[in-house]
């Protein structure tokens, strides 16, 4: 077990999420705990990238010269950049699926979805 | 060949989608796309001839070293890029003479798009932008699958597309611990370092990118949602064609890649897994009633097999296994394509009400049967080769247990062919001839792909059938057939003991319990073996 | 002091997961995004902190106009609170084995972390270089929209097919509200007097967050994220509604085709890298203008999303039947 | 001498912040009194750490920043409050001391 202090607090966090995952009724917890474990991933990588200093890579000529280790690594960050984007951008679709899906059925329970949307599809066929 | 062209490969779809979809009211865009669609075909052709002899690399922008996204063409990529540039010009001719309406704008945008998605995806050797890809044609691939308004199938959308976001977390965290471990986000860098690595460093990267990628080829634990997304009520045959034929094989187009990257690690824990799904695979699809389902648990046998075969760590295997995915992806694509002309001309969809193909369209059956003997292995198909020289890397027991589920493979197929045969009961419609010419098109090229010069040319080698071990395999084909048949004959038709299977289904909280089991068996057969 | 705050950090996301009522999970939800901007910036990520910060107040909102409805605006609390009540001593023991499971892979993850070894030369290289390659101060920037701007083409398309998504797989087929259906909001004299005073200089804000993208925290995103706070503060605040939904769709189809053209002309050509050495100005133009590009887009974006979710996902239902 | 000045001036803002945070929690008291302390703690507490960091930090353009942040938050801030106050009026939320009143 080598744990750096910035791991262990992300992969905490990523199986609370998945133990709400497997455990929650609600649909709507379910978006919301998929965004924590984006979040946990987001973290995780952003602390990867300051584990050898944790100063913001925006700089001169000057600062980069005089302390090169502290500068934080910059590909995370900007990775990131795009995962946060890709998140939020697939949780509104999702929100607004299961909006509709509210406007349908009245329910936000999975089990009860699924009953439902199973029972549609076979008047259906 | 410039190697600035590959930039124009994942640029030109989308600029096909934008004009498409901005020139909706001219009633001959579709017709310019499909013309424009063609000449990408003939440049994709080109590309595989000129990866032939190397491959074309590109770094976007130009950028020394690792710095920026490294574009890479080799053989394989090739082929998979001209697999669904093919394909895809099928279903955009498929789709020519449909109604043309303000919805249907937005399919065709998304249909381009996918392809754009697809070719990026198989051209791109950066870990993050695969990531990036994969989203990007999870949510096209949802919006396609929901596209009828009226008839569609949300919750199966949502849950999958959750289901999909949940893997990707996964695969992204894996993503963490590879640059943390090696330092570069490129795939051949990856490799160069990871050959001099320790291995148990890699278990906990290579366990949580493995898990997403066997979610995303549908293997054991999460066999259900593709089954599941096809036979969505309102999702077209268009698109259920695409999943089967080709999305799913971008996952099995990243396990290859990502094997290579991490050496194979772990190929006998996969060769089980790919055996234990082809076969769980053919037990569901012999229980469904529905065309669609049919057909798509058909292909998780299949890809079960591919998979298998390209865990063999033998050298033919994976010439097999490579060659049966272009193999695989032609038929499903015929298949499912002449399906939907089959549910149209019948109006449903139960395979048990469907006979007499034979006398109501001949050029549907004449395709469905050569997709049929083609996906079965019947002897000159394309098909057959991939099979003989997936089994020629085996011995012994296992060679046995590739026969078993080929003959399996054949059993779903004998109780699919009874559609072609008997008296058709009630009205039927006219087909439309564009979509008679594409799926008899399809047909023929899965018989075309069974040429010796055909293989020699897509695989680059100059590989040889030995006579006397191919006449083998066709005897032993010859049997399966016979003796499938006279399982159907007598114990499938009269007892349908396999109808409790028929409902089969997961839910949203037990395919995120699959998913952390197969992560968690993955971990444990690392660290111990 | 990170680790204090880490463990916040994780101490509030464990509230959200074991709190019983989903409205609580959504005021949890706004703290746990505050923590993690604080992080992000404990981090050296300032980039990352400030998305972190507007993605939140973008993903509250979309979780509350969910909300809202599950509890029929505010009828159902009590309901629900009954019901929970109930359940607690049943589902408790329904949680045994998932604990277990999850403990387990917690503990065989944790086994099987690889041991902190990283090579630092890429970002060395980074370091070094993307002054000369790319221009501009920030190494951030210089990656997302420099080095690895083939990524950020492909995360526009998918904003661009969000928006299309969200409008598609919508309960509502009609893309604007129906006449008459603004009036809901109103507001008091002295919210319209203050926000009044306060969107211009958002707007201000949005453009600072956009020009000086390359050389502080900020860039495209957030200048975009604040231009579209800024018509969305209008629409809510002042009641102005002058956007049709549709003229944004379309002018974000053209930004997009735009964020293509530009970087293939600039980018994939070389033309960047060639005139690197020559003059700095040219960079620092094709950073603005791509910024400009990437702002507009994520404005035109978030509009869309946060207009379908505030006015038109909340219309009564039987407003425009499509089933 | 002015930095002891602006630790005063910041330990001020914290025992602001530190008095509104039991005023929240204080037992016994409807929404709108909480409402009250939750806009004393963003103002006041804010505000006087603001001016004490400033005092730190001398005259800079670090300075002008804290500036406007600190104006914007002077207008902003209880312009939320009366946001929260108005609604909760609006939806029909009863405080419970007005019927202990009526009932006296």
């Amino acid at each position: 077990m080598n744990l750096h202090i910035f791991d262990i607090f992300p992969i905490i966090l990523f199986f609370i999420s998945f133990f709400g995952l497997i455990t929650t009724n609600n649909t709507m917890k379910s978006i919301v705990f998929i965004m924590l474990m984006q979040t946990a991933v987001i973290m995780f990588w952003v602390g990867v990238g300051a584990r050898f200093g944790a100063q913001p890579p925006i700089i001169g000529d000057i600062a980069y010269l005089e302390n090169p280790d502290a500068i934080a690594d910059p590909l995370p960050q900007a990775l990131m950049l795009t995962a946060i984007i890709i998140g939020i951008a697939v949780t509104a679709i999702n929100i607004t699926m299961l909006n509709a899906l509210f406007r349908k059925y009245k329910t936000m329970n999975w089990q009860a979805l699924q009953n439902l949307s199973s029972t549609e599809v076979e008047e259906d066929a | 060949m410039p190697s600035h062209i590959l930039i124009f490969f994942v640029i030109i779809p989308i600029i096909i989608a934008v004009f498409v979809y901005v020139f909706a009211g001219l009633k001959s865009a579709r017709l310019i796309a499909v013309i424009a669609q063609s000449a990408f075909l003939v440049m994709a052709l080109f590309m595989l001839i000129a990866s032939r002899t190397n491959e074309i690399t590109i770094s976007v922008g130009g950028y020394e070293g690792f710095l920026g996204i490294i574009l890479r063409a080799d053989n394989l990529a090739a082929i998979f890029i001209f697999l669904t540039v093919f394909i895809f010009l099928g279903l955009v001719i498929y789709n020519l003479r449909s109604e043309y309406n303000h919805t249907d704008r937005l399919y065709w945008f998304l249909l381009f798009i996918l392809e754009g998605t697809l070719i990026g995806l198989f051209l791109t050797r950066d870990f993050f932008n695969i990531f990036v890809l994969m989203e990007v044609s999870t949510v096209v691939v949802v919006i396609l699958l929901m596209h009828d308004r009226k008839r569609r199938n949300l919750f199966a959308g949502m849950t999958f597309i959750m289901v999909n976001i949940v893997v990707m977390q996964f695969y992204l965290f894996g993503l963490g611990y590879l640059y943390m471990v090696t330092g570069v986000m490129d795939m051949e860098a990856a490799a160069y370092v990871i050959a001099h690595m320790d291995t148990t460093e890699l278990a906990l990267p290579y366990a949580l990118i493995m898990t997403s990628i066997a979610a995303k080829c549908s293997l054991l634990p999460l066999l259900t949602w593709l089954p599941k997304v096809n036979a969505l009520t309102g999702s077209r045959f268009t698109i259920a064609a695409l999943m089967s034929g080709l999305h799913i094989k971008s996952g099995v187009y990243l396990f290859i890649r990502f094997q290579d990257v991490f050496g194979g690690m772990a190929s006998e824990f996969f060769l089980c897994i790919g055996i234990i799904t082809a076969i769980a695979g053919i037990i569901l699809a012999l229980s469904q009633k529905d065309i669609r389902l049919l057909l798509a648990y058909s292909t998780v046998a299949q890809v079960g097999l591919i998979i298998a075969g390209l865990s063999l760590n033998d050298e033919y295997s994976r010439i097999g296994s490579v060659y049966h995915v272009v193999n695989h992806g032609l038929i499903k694509v015929a298949l499912f394509l002449g399906a939907g002309m089959i549910s149209y001309l019948y109006k449903t969809k139960d395979i048990t009400k469907i006979r007499g193909l034979l006398r109501v369209s001949k050029p549907v059956a004449i395709a469905n049967i050569l997709a049929v003997l083609g996906i079965t292995g019947a002897t000159f198909f394309g098909s057959s080769i991939s099979k003989y020289f997936m089994i020629s890397g085996v011995t012994g027991a296992l060679e046995w247990v590739f026969i078993f589920i080929n003959f399996g493979t054949i059993l779903v197929f004998v109780r699919y062919s009874a559609i072609f045969f008997g008296r058709p009961k009630g009205a039927v419609l006219a087909p439309d001839w564009c979509r008679e010419s594409v799926v008899l098109c399809l047909g023929i090229s899965c018989f075309a792909l069974g040429v010796q010069p055909a293989i020699n040319f897509l695989l680059n080698q100059q590989v040889e059938l030995s006579f006397w071990g191919y006449l083998e395999k066709n005897i032993v084909f010859v049997i399966s057939v016979v003796a499938a048949y006279l399982v159907y004959k007598f114990i499938l038709v009269k007892r349908d003991f396999l109808r409790p299977l028929r409902r089969f289904d997961l839910s949203f909280k037990t395919m995120c319990v699959s998913i952390g089991a197969f992560f968690g068996v993955l971990l444990v057969v690392l660290k111990v073996g | 002091m990170t680790q204090v705050l880490l463990f916040f950090w994780v101490f509030s996301a464990a509230c959200i997961v074991f709190s019983r009522k989903a409205y609580r999970v959504i005021i949890y939800f706004g703290v746990f995004s505050l923590i993690t901007s604080v992080v992000y910036l404990a981090l050296g990520a300032p980039d990352v902190a400030m998305s972190e910060a507007g993605i939140s107040a973008f993903a509250t909102i979309f979780f509350i106009v969910c909300i809202e409805q599950y509890y029929g605006r505010g009828e159902g609390l009590k309901s629900e609170a009954i019901a929970s009540r109930r359940k607690i001593r049943v589902t408790f023991m329904k949680f045994v084995p998932a604990f277990l499971f999850t403990a387990g892979l917690f503990l065989l993850f944790v086994n099987s972390v690889p041991t902190g070894y990283a090579f630092t030369e890429l970002r060395d290289q980074y370091l070094r270089m993307f002054m000369q390659d790319v221009g501009g101060e920030n190494a951030v920037t210089a990656i997302y929209l420099g080095y690895r701007v083939y990524d950020t083409l492909f995360e526009a398309l998918l904003l661009v097919i969000a928006v299309v998504a969200v409008t598609h797989v919508s309960w509502f087929s009609s893309e604007e509200v129906p006449d008459g259906q603004h009036s809901e909001i109103e507001n008091s004299r002295m919210t319209k007097f203050t926000m009044r005073i306060i969107c211009p200089i958002i707007l201000l804000f949005g453009a600072y967050l956009i020009m000086n993208g390359h050389f502080t925290a900020g860039g495209g995103f957030l200048g975009g994220l604040a231009f579209a706070s800024f018509f969305i503060c209008r629409y809510l605040v002042l009641g102005i509604y002058d956007l049709p939904i549709k003229k944004v769709m379309k002018m974000e189809e053209l930004v997009f085709i735009n964020i293509t053209i530009l970087p293939i002309f600039a980018v994939f050509t070389g033309v960047v890298y060639l005139v690197a050495d020559v003059t700095p100005l040219f960079q620092n133009i094709y950073l603005v203008a791509m910024s400009a590009l990437v702002g507009m887009k994520v404005a035109c974006g978030f509009f869309i999303l946060f207009y379908r979710h505030i006015a038109i996902e909340r219309l009564p239902a039987d407003i425009d039947k499509k089933e | 001498m002015i930095y002891v000045i602006s630790y005063i001036v910041m330990g001020l803002g914290l025992a602001f912040m530190m008095f509104g945070i039991l005023g929240i929690f204080k037992p016994g008291k409807d929404f709108y009194y909480r409402i009250l302390v939750a806009c004393k703690i963003d103002t006041v507490g804010f505000l006087t750490l603001a001016i004490g960091m400033a005092l730190r930090h001398g005259f800079s353009f670090f300075t002008g920043k804290l500036f406007l942040i600190v104006i914007i938050m002077m207008i902003l801030n209880p312009l939320v409050s009366h946001i929260m106050a108005s609604q909760a009026h609006k939806s029909g939320y009863v405080p419970s001391c007005e019927n202990e009143d009526d009932a006296s």
